[in-house]
């Protein structure tokens, strides 16, 4: 028996360019208890579906062919006033980001219990209780008293979980998740995740659970749908696709997916994407620009040594001292990087990483502590003195779309250090520096004439990657170069980082929340939390035999799904 | 104010809740500005005046036809050169039941002279006052003044005790804080009307004072003031109703007035003659350009000419003033006493003569001048310098005009400013009705003594006219001075002293409802109005 | 939302500006391209006033008070010389209009002008260099924001002629309300600036500048200024309207340009002497001419913003 | 709670003093205030006197502190044009204006704020269309152009209203009323309306982008998706958080309301302390004017205070921590 049933639909989004089809032909079905995760990249149109079942597509899009069944009710059909009674009711609708799905003004009570009345009818008081029984079925501590309170007053996950509870209020047969846990931390994540099981196994109510990350498919769903440009490309069980997959796109998506218990020395070339590049044979980076006269000097051993360094914000500010509210953003931290080594950090959001990196950078000011770079002192440095030093480290950042300047064209954003720096002596030099970058990292000269916005996400972050290496820096700082990135572009980034690093021979602060992909790319790694850290060792070392309690729960969280060949976990 | 607060509120209460009485007659009028004070000694103003007028008395007065009539005082007499004696009327009573008397003058006298007073011009003509009973008082003059009792009309009459009461023997001046103020807001006259309650800027509210001495004209027992500075508001108000009574009303609205059902435009002429006047007296124009660099062209009586002929008064009349005004060659007005219409001619408006006069002189092409100019005084008094502004302009002058609001002006323009003027436009109406006031305010040689010359902004000087003036002002023969004060006025036509323009017109609305007389000097008297 | 497929443009450059989705949400409105035109005109012909007005009004020898308060052309009397009559002065209405506005959008536009540079460096000094200075500015700005800008506009007028001699007051009266209007409007810049400051310094290339180590001056000034002058646009453009309304109103009060030179705002308080008497084309044309461009800049600024709002699309 | 408050209150005495400075600035180096006090014949040494005894000669900060403390007890001095104490006449005009205002301004909000609402609801219905036509053209004609235009109409060619004034006020105390007369009410429906044109068609433009914004967000849309019906959502939801940003724009133009009253005042000659803040600045009255520069800062600062508080009344966020939410 299915519980819903989707045959051969079709989404189009009018414009003045032309109709975009965002899905097409698409067939899937659900049956009751059973979690169905729908799986693909940006653009896929996985999260149309969810929009086009439950009939709120965002205008002017619309359904233009197929049809969907409820339980063998025609529903895609139902006037405005109908299709209102299904939803919540009978489908529950579970959104991304918690902190913006709740309403701010109103009580968590009023909220749900509105929305339970609304749904069943039922008595302001045998809603109150309802209510207060799906509090404490999400896994709320205290239900009844933290129902009085207001949204801000729970914390992410909370939340997360006070909006799943909304969701049930109508007790409804089938919950469409898009992407409900990518906005949360690792941790957090798993225990929804958990939740949201437990939850479909024990009210045998089916999911529709949309995600772009294999691995909370691997840990969640019962079948999957991979889909590809508004299409189903592959459906099956779990265990089949992410084993045995057939098609091409789900092959190369899966051998994408950096692989947590062992490290390669590249990631395979996916040739089913079409914006893949690989930078052009032959290009001698030892004879190229980006090789020639690294004039720094001698080569210490050790490039950067960071020693107690402490930073602290203000959260509050107040002409009282005792009322002032402070956040210590990195305690005390000390270590040191290797010349030519890739050094990683990991630890989840608001563990003080990005800080430090932001503080080598020059970006903050430390509040206390020392960073030596070369032997040299630079946190006391003027911006001028500072100059040459800055030149010889640069920094990629994590959003590929803020990290570049909508306004200026490639080859301004790329030339910019080379005339700051004064690396170039004529203009024609300049193009020809910027011209050579963007071959190095596989875009072509003739992209130096764009904008950003003409760029993907993956191309974007190529350019900053370009830019970061015009002024031949022996140091790059990378912010969490790929954690915005589809998994198959991430490969294609993760690869060239890896190469420049070997033929350059750069020093790499490699920072990451995502344990496999440090252990892809870094010889040692530091873990921190809450400011701290906790623990420095080689990178095999540390998954194979990790010393702090942390790090061992951070292992254990990490999800075990592992490309071509591993064991799918439970 | 709280006492305002208390009458205004027995006043809304009174009118609330009994039925108003048959015979309650309320009138409603506006002017364009508020009396700037009630304190009678306070503010030397036209309106002000005229507005007191209705709750003080001064000893003598004028009638609707301007005809000198005893008020307070009874009769009076030169009994001796330097000394007027006054009989003043028994049995007249102040607003709060005081008597009048004797006292009562002396001491009013004394206030004009304190520091807050505006009225120190009156002042000056009083050496000292002898009371010699209750009833008769004498003035004695520092000089033999024919005129006196002209000159005394707006000196009004306030009570000895009363002012002493309310700490206001001093005339009021922002100078002295709250103190002494007193007389600024509230007013015990003897006049046919009390002072209910004023708001100044707002509001002021008279009652008929049934005990007063006079036998009057008006059945009003109420009257209400309301200030409405904008024109437009001002004929609104009166065509809707909402006032009985308006001025001025501009002169292109007269039509509308006529038009318009229940209203009627009240006009006459008015004993104001408006002119042009010229900085004769520095050697180089403040304000020229560098074509009167060191120089003064204003001294040159040709160029004066130029600008009298290169003004168009006929189109003035005809457009601006709607056909309305009274051309002038005088710079008095014809109810003036020492009038002659055979003087009253103009040269003609010849633009070619006028740029040929400024060849002459020198400034064939022109020069370059600052005009001060009121906006808010006379009859469109902004638009006539504009007009001439453009009609100068066809001689290759160049005017500059500014024009400002009447304060701003007067500061600028008169004394205490240094006369800081090149070319201005001003109004005069001589308050005794007589040419000698002109001939000593406007066209004697300045500095001189008793503020001779003081209105002379210009500073046109002829030596001969102070002598004329001086005989003018003690001749008693009326041929012989009228004789003078021809002389006098043939020289300052024949040097271009001034330009006169014309004599502008009253401009009244009034609604059908109400009768009132318009008087020439623009003055309004409650005791000649009459509800229908 | 990372999966609509319609994956919109961010803004583009003039260079593809006719691409762009504001052009075509502009040649899709007609009622927005008649407001531009609209616009246009005005200020073409303020701009090319001596060549477009058939008189010069301001040329005192060329007026002839017997020409004046002529009824436009198409009324009994009407004069065929001037086309919408004539003033009180002698004075063609539609020279005085164009001559008028000529002067409105001069002060209007030299006040936006100056109300912008101003608040955009203390927006974006104050975002970026936060702390006690983003405080005291802000503050400052919230004070401001008390006091209207007819009402700022109006004590400047009032200290100016406090301070200055009288007669160099109509010589400056322009310039007086040029920094009365413009120093009243720069708080909304400011605002708004700031916080697209605050937004955009946070932003990964500010970072990415200051890893190379660019200084903040050209940090601002080549990187934040160009991704904030949307709303800058936006604002520009209905402060231009305000402006023009500010400058009217003052003009009408008494304490704006002199009559001399008389601005559309001047043209309909001089006019409003004439309404009652059935001279009405005085002040109905300005006033028309007046309300007409206000209402198409207006128009024009309120598609701009909704264009500009990637959020209402 | 508590301590919020006291935060704002001291700053809106730091707003205070700001405008006190100003205003101090006004009185002492604008207008010189012996020239205005005394005549022209008053001797050097006497103006020296009048100098000394009006401390004129002391120190900077001795002198703002002494006008600060005769600001706060009402004293600003007396009026060059109306010789008499400012405090009387602000006394006397406020209420005309406080009562102008306040009907404009529950005008403005009790018709801006519903039209708001249906235009943001029903974005592209025809009513919308025409309303928001209509705002535009409202916000396009100058106050004094339709103050004028109204009188034309309904004073001189209809009759039906009064041209000016406040009509018969009735004083209950130091308070002057025109609520209580039907010739006062009559009077304050032309500038009341004028006045509010403006407010309302800027009320409506807010609350219509404010809610379309509020509409866009995710709990919107999760409120939908849980079947609540458009009434909730609209109401219940949306215009409660639309409220949040829109109480504070809606307090500024309060305030500016006042200011604005100076445009309607002199069109419609209503007495208020607009009027005789124009003819004080054509006049050059700096007592008049420093003193209405406080008044309308004193009043700013109380909307700006009731804001705060309905602030806390509507948004539970602030109740907690209001450095968290970073307005």
């Amino acid at each position: 028996m299915t519980l819903l049933t989707i045959k051969g639909m079709r989404v189009e989004f009018p414009s003045r360019r032309g109709h975009v089809t965002a899905v097409q032909d698409l067939t899937l079905d659900v049956a009751p208890g059973e979690i169905l995760g729908v799986v693909g990249e940006s653009g896929a149109g996985k999260s149309t579906i969810g929009n086009a079942i439950i009939g709120l597509l965002e205008p002017p899009g619309e359904m233009t062919a197929g049809e969907i069944t409820l339980q063998g009710d025609r529903i895609d059909t139902l006037d405005e006033v109908k299709m209102r009674a299904v939803r919540g009711a009978r489908i529950g609708m579970i959104f991304q980001d918690p902190l913006t799905s709740l309403d701010p003004l109103q009580t968590v009570e009023t909220q749900l219990i509105d929305t339970i009345r609304e749904n069943l009818g039922v008595s302001e008081r045998e809603g109150s209780e309802r209510a207060v029984a799906l509090l404490d079925a999400v896994g709320i501590p205290d239900p009844a008293i933290r129902i009085k309170q207001y949204p801000h007053q729970f914390s992410g996950g909370m939340r997360q979980r006070v909006v799943i509870a909304l969701a049930l209020c109508g007790e409804p047969e089938l919950i469409i998740a898009d992407e409900p846990t990518t906005a949360l931390d690792v941790s957090v994540q798993a225990q929804i995740l958990d939740l949201m099981k437990g939850l479909c196994r024990d009210r045998n109510v089916g999911m529709i659970l949309i995600t772009h990350d294999m691995g909370v498919i691997a840990e969640t769903a019962d079948r999957v749908a991979v889909m590809y440009r508004g299409r189903v490309v592959e459906t099956g069980t779990t265990e089949q696709i992410i084993n045995h997959p057939t098609h091409e796109y789900t092959q190369s998506l899966i051998s994408a997916v950096p692989p947590p218990g062992r490290r390669l020395a590249r990631f395979p070339l996916v040739t089913y994407i079409e914006d893949a590049q690989e930078r052009p044979e032959g290009l001698n980076l030892a004879t190229h620009w980006l090789g020639q006269s690294r004039d720094y000097g001698a080569a210490s051993d050790t490039l950067l040594e960071i020693e107690k360094l402490h930073m602290r914000f203000v959260t509050r500010g107040s002409i009282f001292p005792s009322k002032r509210l402070f956040l210590d953003a990195v305690k005390d931290v000390s270590l040191s990087i290797k010349s030519g080594e890739v050094f990683g950090l990991v630890g989840e959001s608001g563990s003080g990483k990005s800080t430090i990196a932001r503080m080598i950078t020059g970006i903050y000011k430390p509040t206390s502590g020392s960073i030596r770079f070369a032997g040299q002192e630079i946190t006391g440095l003027s911006r001028k003195d500072a100059a040459p030093l800055r030149r010889q480290m640069q920094m990629i950042f994590q959003d590929p779309f803020s990290s570049l300047n909508s306004r200026m064209r490639v080859k301004d954003i790329i030339a910019e250090p080379i005339h700051f720096h004064g690396l170039a002596s004529s203009n024609a030099e300049a193009q020809k520096i910027v011209n050579d970058l963007l071959d190095v990292v596989g875009l072509g000269a003739q992209a130096a004439v764009k904008f950003p916005h003409e760029f993907s996400g993956g191309q974007r972050q190529r350019i900053s990657i370009a830019r970061a290496l015009a002024t031949r820096p022996r140091f790059l700082v990378c912010d969490e170069p790929t954690s915005a990135l589809d998994v198959s572009i991430q490969a294609q980034v993760l690869n060239l980082l890896k190469d420049l690093q070997s033929e350059l021979d750069l020093t790499m602060m490699f920072i990451s929340h995502d344990l496999p992909v440090i252990r892809q790319m870094c010889d040692r790694v530091g873990v921190m939390r809450h400011g701290q850290l906790l623990e420095v060792s080689e990178t095999e070392s540390l998954f194979t035999n990790p010393q702090h309690e942390y790090t061992r729960h951070l292992l254990d969280l990490m999800p075990k799904f592992s490309g071509f060949g591993a064991q799918a976990a439970e | 104010m709280r006492s305002i607060t208390k009458t205004l509120t027995a006043a809304f209460l009174g009118s609330a809740m009994l039925a108003a009485p048959a015979s309650a007659k309320e009138f409603k009028f506006a002017f364009q500005g508020d009396a700037g004070t009630m304190d009678p000694h306070g503010l030397f103003e036209t309106f002000t005046l005229g507005f007191q007028r209705n709750i003080y008395e001064g000893l003598v007065a004028r009638d609707g036809n301007m005809a000198m009539t005893g008020a307070l005082a009874e009769s009076w007499e030169n009994t001796s050169p330097k000394v007027w004696t006054f009989n003043l009327r028994k049995g007249v009573k102040f607003h709060n039941g005081n008597d009048f008397t004797a006292d009562d003058v002396a001491f009013s006298v004394e206030r004009i002279k304190t520091e807050g007073s505006d009225m120190k011009v009156v002042a000056a003509l009083i050496d000292k006052v002898k009371v010699i009973d209750d009833h008769t008082i004498e003035f004695h003059t520092p000089a033999p003044n024919p005129i006196m009792p002209l000159q005394l009309e707006i000196f009004y009459i306030m009570d000895k005790e009363w002012s002493e009461e309310n700490k206001t023997t001093e005339a009021t001046s922002v100078a002295g804080g709250d103190e002494g103020n007193f007389a600024n807001l509230n007013a015990n006259g003897t006049g046919p009307f009390k002072l209910e309650s004023r708001q100044s800027g707002v509001k002021t509210v008279l009652v008929r004072n049934d005990d007063h001495w006079e036998d009057i004209d008006s059945n009003v027992t109420k009257a209400i003031f309301t200030p409405i500075d904008q024109d437009a508001t001002r004929v609104a108000a009166l065509i809707s109703g909402d006032v009985d009574l308006a001025w001025p009303i501009p002169v292109q609205d007269w039509n509308r007035l006529e038009s318009a059902d229940g209203v009627k435009p009240l006009t006459g002429p008015e004993a104001r003659t408006i002119f042009l006047g010229f900085n004769q007296t520095d050697d180089e124009l403040k304000t020229g350009g560098d074509a009167t660099k060191g120089k003064n062209p204003f001294k040159d009586v040709r160029v004066r000419k130029a600008f009298m002929q290169a003004i168009d008064i006929e189109a003035i009349k005809k457009k601006i003033m709607r056909g309305s005004a009274t051309p002038a060659g005088l710079m008095i007005a014809p109810q003036i006493n020492g009038f002659t219409e055979g003087q009253n001619t103009r040269p003609d408006h010849d633009v070619a003569a006028a740029k040929k006069l400024m060849e002459d002189a020198g400034y064939g092409d022109g020069f370059e001048v600052t005009m001060d100019c009121p906006n808010d005084r006379y009859v469109n008094d902004e638009k006539i310098c504009q007009a001439s502004a453009s009609m100068l302009a066809k001689i290759g002058v160049k005017v500059n005009l500014l024009a400002q609001t009447k304060s701003k002006y007067f500061g600028k323009v008169l004394a205490q400013n240094e006369y800081d003027t090149d070319f201005f436009l001003l109004g005069w109406t001589p308050s005794t009705f007589d040419a000698h006031n002109v001939l000593s305010a406007l066209m004697s040689c300045r500095g001189g003594e008793d503020n001779i010359g003081a209105f002379n902004l210009g500073g046109y000087c002829n030596p001969k006219i102070n002598e004329l003036t001086a005989k003018v002002q003690s001749e008693t023969d009326q041929d012989k001075r009228q004789a003078m004060i021809e002389e006098a006025f043939q020289i300052h036509s024949d040097e271009v002293g001034h330009i006169p323009l014309h004599q502008q017109p009253l401009s009244w609305g009034v609604s059908d409802k109400v009768d009132v007389i318009q008087r020439p000097d623009n003055v309004f008297d409650l005791r000649s109005a009459v509800v229908k | 939302m990372t999966d609509t497929p319609l994956t919109r443009a961010p803004r583009t450059r003039i260079g593809r500006f006719f691409d762009s989705d504001i052009w075509y949400s502009f040649i899709r409105s007609p009622l927005v391209i008649l407001s531009a035109i609209v616009s246009i005109a005005f200020f073409a012909a303020a701009l090319f006033a001596p060549w477009v007005a058939p008189h010069n009004p301001f040329d005192l020898a060329s007026i002839d008070l017997l020409d004046s308060s002529l009824p436009p052309v198409w009324l009994e009397d009407g004069d065929p010389r001037f086309l919408l009559g004539t003033d009180d002065q002698g004075r063609d209405i539609l020279s005085t209009i164009i001559y008028g506005a000529r002067i409105s959008l001069f002060v209007s536009l030299a006040a936006v002008f100056f109300s912008m540079v101003l608040g955009i460096t203390l927006g974006l000094v104050s975002g970026y260099v936060g702390g006690r200075t983003d405080a005291i500015i802000m503050r400052i700005a919230d004070v401001q924001l008390a006091f209207p800008a007819i009402l700022i506009a109006m004590l400047i007028d009032g200290v100016v002629r406090g301070v200055l001699p009288r007669d160099l007051h109509g010589d400056i009266a322009i310039y007086v309300l040029i920094f009365a209007i413009g120093i009243s409007g720069w708080v909304q810049y400011a605002r708004t600036v700031r916080g697209s400051t605050l937004v955009e310094k946070n932003k990964e290339y500010v970072q990415a500048a200051r890893v190379i180590g660019i200084g903040p001056v050209i940090i601002l000034w080549r990187h934040v200024l160009p991704n904030v002058t949307g709303p800058v646009l936006v604002i520009a453009t209905i402060h231009l309207a305000i402006a023009i309304i500010t400058e009217a109103t003052l003009s009408f009060l008494g304490v704006g340009v002199p009559p001399t030179t008389p601005s559309m705002g001047t043209l309909i308080q001089v006019g409003q002497d004439y309404l009652f008497s059935g001279e009405w084309w005085i002040t109905i044309f300005p006033g028309i001419a007046l309300a007409v461009l206000v209402l198409a800049i207006n128009l024009f600024g309120d598609w701009l913003r909704d264009a500009l709002n990637p959020k209402l699309r | 709670m508590i301590s919020f408050l006291i935060k704002r209150l001291l700053q809106s005495i730091l707003v205070m003093l700001t405008v006190a400075i100003i205003a101090f600035a006004l009185f002492r180096y604008v207008g010189d205030p012996i020239n205005n006090m005394v005549g022209q014949d008053t001797t050097l040494e006497e103006r020296a006197e009048l100098r000394e005894r009006l401390g004129l000669d002391d120190p900077f900060f001795v002198q703002f502190g002494r006008f600060v403390t005769n600001a706060v007890q009402g004293e600003f001095g007396i009026s060059y044009q109306h010789r008499r104490p400012v405090s009387e006449l602000i006394a006397e005009r406020a209420p005309a204006t406080l009562e102008l205002s306040l009907l404009s301004a529950i005008l403005a909000i009790a018709i801006g704020i519903p039209m708001g609402v249906y235009t943001a609801i029903h974005r592209d219905g025809w009513l919308s269309r025409a309303f928001m036509s209509l705002s535009l053209i409202g916000i396009s004609l100058p106050t004094f152009l339709i103050g004028i235009l109204l009188i034309l109409l309904f004073g001189v060619i209809l009759r039906w209203l009064p041209t000016f004034g406040r009509g018969e006020v009735v004083q209950l105390g130091w308070w002057s009323t025109g609520f209580l007369t039907w010739s006062g009410i009559k009077a304050l429906i032309m500038p009341a309306i004028t006045l509010a044109l403006f407010q309302m068609t800027l009320i409506m433009r807010l609350v219509r982008a404010e809610m379309l914004e509020v509409l866009r967000t995710d709990f919107v849309k999760f409120g939908r998706a849980r079947g609540l019906p458009d009434r909730y959502v609209h109401f219940k939801t949306a215009l409660k958080n639309t409220m949040v940003p829109v109480i504070t724009i809606i307090g500024l133009q309060l305030g500016a309301i006042i200011a604005f009253a100076i445009i309607t005042e002199t069109v419609f000659q209503w007495p208020g302390m607009g009027l005789m803040f124009i003819q004080a600045v054509r006049e050059v009255d700096i007592p008049i004017m420093a003193a209405y520069l406080v008044m309308i800062a004193l009043i700013f600062v109380i909307i700006n205070l009731i804001v705060d508080m309905l602030y806390y009344v509507v948004d539970p966020r602030l109740r907690v921590d209001r450095a968290a939410t970073g307005h």
